[in-house]
């Protein structure tokens, strides 16, 4: 059981955490947020290991993660 | 289930005004993690330069000023003789600390000053809008070098790590980079141990962090950390150039 | 009372030692002194000369244009300085590093061979102190004995030059007093 | 009364730091004021302090910075191609309101010039200096004992108003030995709340002296000048020397140039001139109220070691109320009594 929560006022939508999720499931949004950004979310939380490999690769530290 | 991962304390609350995938916020986040886990936020001091960074006061949650251009070594100098007891630490980018502040941070070292560095180089210089910096590379287009960096014109590019371990003043030196979470983790580790070495009264410490600047590259930023993977570690090589404690 | 003295000499000569001491004993008699080197450009070539000022009255200008007194302990400092002193004034000179006579009549003049008193004393070093008795003796800018009190305060940490120093002051005055 | 003793200008500069309780100075080597780092590299180790030489003027007055950031009282010196160096430096310290006091031992100039005492550095301590709407309190002295009053007392309105201070000498009174009476003196030196020092127990503090929005940036400097017209009000000091109300002839000179200026006046006066002199004290603010009542006055003479900076200043305070003439030297050069004199004498025609 694990899960992250993005941020979506800090983030700008990089998708640096995608890149680096080893199950694939984050994804860019199709709702821009208060910045003008797409932001990341996460698509199937029931695959998340809360490794958090994304919020480590995050540059704008809007990603929390639990397990 | 449990929070594992979050914001740290030392991070305040207003969004970083970086570019999206700059890692500057990944570096950011792993010197306040450092200073929260070292249990000194209260206790540090952070001297913000000019270049992409010049707001990170605004990010950090802790005691802070800015420097004039190229100087943060000299302030933080003056911020640790007047206050020994608590943590110093300059944050600089390439264009700061190793053009117009080579002087501060040679010296800095030179004197064992008892502070930390954290270096970040992307081998251009990101607020001006990608002009040459110190460490950009021979071939590598700015637009101040539009046809790529000339050896003939601009010279080489200057190795920092390399360059300040010969000092006899610095106690320890690492470069590392934070291209992916494997690469994160050990940033932490040196970023730490900088730390560390400060709060046990040893100097001059130095982390040097290749980072990358996918809007002045003109990339994606995962096209950037590939860049910086296949260019920038070549020439930079990872790893720890001085560690005073082996050493001594 | 009202004394604007240059004391010029090359380095070495001790010149400027003499005049903290007239500046010393000045304030230690509650007159107002200054002591002003010259420095830089002037200083090169191994010249030395620095003003001393004591007077009754408070003092303005450290600097004069027209000294009432000069001490000149070689040849290039007479030179330069003879046409300075006011007239009636009094102008000092080391006769062992001097070959020419003073030009000027309308002014005192104490010629006193100081090298070669020092060094018949044991020292051409305290040539300055043989001038610096011959001065005050003459001008008595400041009292004598105010001199000898002062020798252990600047002499402090090198004691074992007072006996000497003081001999040359007393060697200065007495051939000012023989003269 | 504490006991009189000799004591070099540049030395003053040192003690009298130290008796206002400064305990951090930053510099690097340049004549003619190297007396003053080298009496503060013996001294401040004794007392507790830091001592350090800077690798450049640049860093030093940036190392000036941190110590300020960190709530000291701090001091640099240097002479006029060092303090040129250091302009950027000091208008960030006035940009982040931060005390300190720069000592300014002026040389003469332009470019490398020459070691001699010179007054040629007025307009860059008076006008600002560095880049951007900024004052310094600017405090320039005429004797030794005058070195330590204003010394002291240039700590104190840095701290007063958070701002930087220049103490504006020369190199003839750096060299110049005086009697001092130090005296008892105790500064207050107050909590200083703002300053950096490690957040435990309260917010976070941040010095800085950048506002990159305009709005923001415009209000910084409303507030700065707020500030400066608060010390215009409350700090102008200045000399009067035989000026009343018969004084004919007024001479304005200030520090070493004073001293010499006096002399005239006081030969002039003996010539039957009725001849006075104001000496500013505080060049910035500069001294208008010493200007209030010029009565009886029929004409000013300005006498600086520069070819014209401070007349003016006078000439903007007299605004054309008497004629303002000038007699100045340059490049290490200095008018003399009888030059000065002979000018008080040709006010006359």
């Amino acid at each position: 059981m694990a899960k992250i929560e993005v941020n979506a006022d800090r983030c700008k939508g990089c998708l640096l955490c995608a890149e680096f999720c080893p199950k694939k499931i984050i994804k860019q949004s199709d709702v821009l947020n208060s910045k003008g950004y797409y932001p990341a979310m996460q698509t199937e939380p029931e695959k998340c290991v809360g490794c958090a490999a994304c919020a480590k690769m995050c540059p704008d530290v809007a990603i929390t993660v639990y397990r | 289930m449990q929070k594992v991962f979050e914001k740290p304390v030392s991070i305040d609350e207003k969004p970083f005004s970086y570019c999206a995938g700059c890692t500057h916020g990944i570096i950011h986040r792993l010197v306040a993690e450092s200073i929260d886990e070292l249990g000194i936020r209260e206790k540090v001091i952070g001297v913000a330069p000019v270049g992409c960074s010049v707001f990170a006061y605004e990010f950090f949650n802790f005691d802070m000023c800015s420097a004039a251009h190229g100087r943060a070594p000299a302030v933080a100098t003056g911020i640790k003789r007047a206050r020994p007891e608590n943590i110093v630490f300059t944050y600089q980018g390439d264009g700061d600390l190793a053009a117009i502040g080579t002087a501060e941070i040679v010296h800095a070292a030179a004197r064992a000053e008892k502070i930390t560095t954290i270096f970040v180089n992307n081998a251009i210089y990101g607020m001006t809008g990608g002009q040459m910096a110190p460490t950009t590379l021979v071939g590598q287009k700015t637009d101040t070098t539009p046809y790529g960096r000339k050896v003939e014109n601009q010279g080489y590019p200057i190795k920092v790590a390399e360059m300040l371990s010969t000092l006899e003043g610095a106690n320890y030196i690492e470069r590392v980079t934070v291209i992916s979470p494997a690469h994160v983790n050990k940033a932490k580790a040196a970023i730490k141990k900088a730390f560390q070495y400060q709060i046990e009264g040893k100097g001059f410490n130095l982390i040097e962090v290749l980072s990358t600047c996918p809007s002045c590259w003109g990339m994606s930023p995962i096209k950037a950390i590939e860049w910086l993977k296949a260019n920038m570690i070549p020439h930079y090589p990872l790893g720890v150039y001085k560690d005073g404690a082996k050493t001594e | 009372m009202h004394e604007e003295l240059i004391i010029a000499g090359f380095g070495g000569q001790g010149v400027l030692l003499i005049g903290q001491m007239i500046a010393y004993a000045g304030l230690a008699e509650n007159k107002h002194v200054l002591w002003m080197p010259a420095y830089g450009p002037e200083t090169r070539g191994g010249f030395a000369n620095c003003t001393v000022m004591v007077s009754d009255k408070e003092l303005y200008s450290p600097v004069t244009t027209s000294p009432s007194s000069v001490i000149v302990m070689n040849l290039p400092s007479l030179d330069k300085f003879e046409r300075s002193v006011e007239e009636g004034g009094l102008i000092v000179v080391n006769k062992s590093l001097v070959n020419r006579e003073v030009f000027r009549g309308d002014i005192d003049k104490v010629v006193v061979p100081a090298t070669e008193i020092a060094t018949e004393l044991g020292n051409v070093k305290a040539a300055n102190m043989v001038a610096l008795g011959a001065y005050i003796e003459r001008r008595k800018t400041v009292k004598f004995e105010t001199l000898i009190n002062l020798l252990p305060k600047i002499f402090k940490g090198k004691e074992k030059l007072i006996p000497l120093n003081e001999k040359a002051l007393i060697q200065g005055a007495e051939f000012v007093k023989n003269l | 009364m504490g006991e009189k003793v000799l004591m070099k200008g540049n030395e003053a500069i040192g003690e009298a730091a130290v008796s206002a309780g400064c305990r951090h100075f930053f510099g690097y080597p340049i004549t003619p004021q190297s007396e003053l780092p080298a009496y503060l590299a013996k001294k401040m180790p004794l007392v507790g302090g830091v001592f350090l030489q800077a690798e450049s003027e640049i860093s030093a007055i940036n190392m000036v910075y941190g110590a300020a950031c960190a709530g000291v009282r701090v001091m640099t010196s240097s002479s006029s191609p060092g303090v040129s160096l250091k302009q950027e430096g000091i208008s960030y310290l006035a940009g982040a309101e931060l005390p300190v006091l720069v000592c300014n031992v002026q040389r003469a100039g332009p470019g490398l010039g020459t070691i001699q005492p010179s007054q040629a550095d007025y307009f860059q301590a008076v006008k600002g200096g560095g880049h951007g709407d900024y004052r310094l309190i600017t405090l320039s002295p005429s004797s030794v004992q005058e070195i330590i009053d204003l010394i002291r007392l240039g700590f104190d309105l840095a701290d007063k108003y958070k701002t930087p201070a220049m103490f504006l000498a020369d190199g003839m009174l750096g060299q110049l030995m005086e009697p001092v009476d130090l005296g008892e003196y105790k500064s207050e030196i107050k909590e200083k709340p703002w300053a950096l020092s490690g957040c435990e127990g309260r917010a976070k503090n941040t010095v800085t002296s950048i506002w990159i929005n305009p709005e923001e940036m415009e209000r910084h400097n409303i507030h700065l000048q707020e500030k400066y017209a608060e010390i215009k009000k409350n700090e102008q000091r200045w000399e009067n020397f035989h000026f009343d109300d018969e004084a004919e002839f007024l001479v304005v000179a200030h520090g070493s140039m004073a001293r010499i200026a006096k002399s005239a006046v006081i030969k002039a006066r003996e010539e039957g001139i009725k001849a006075s002199l104001i000496r500013p004290i505080t060049l910035w603010p500069f001294p208008e109220n010493a200007f209030s009542s010029l009565k009886s006055l029929k004409k000013i003479l300005v006498v600086e070691m520069n070819m014209g900076q401070m007349v003016e200043d006078v000439r903007l305070v007299v605004n054309g109320r008497i004629p303002v003439e000038f007699f100045g030297r340059a490049g290490g050069m200095f008018p003399t009594v009888e030059q000065t004199l002979g000018k008080i004498r040709g006010l006359i025609k």
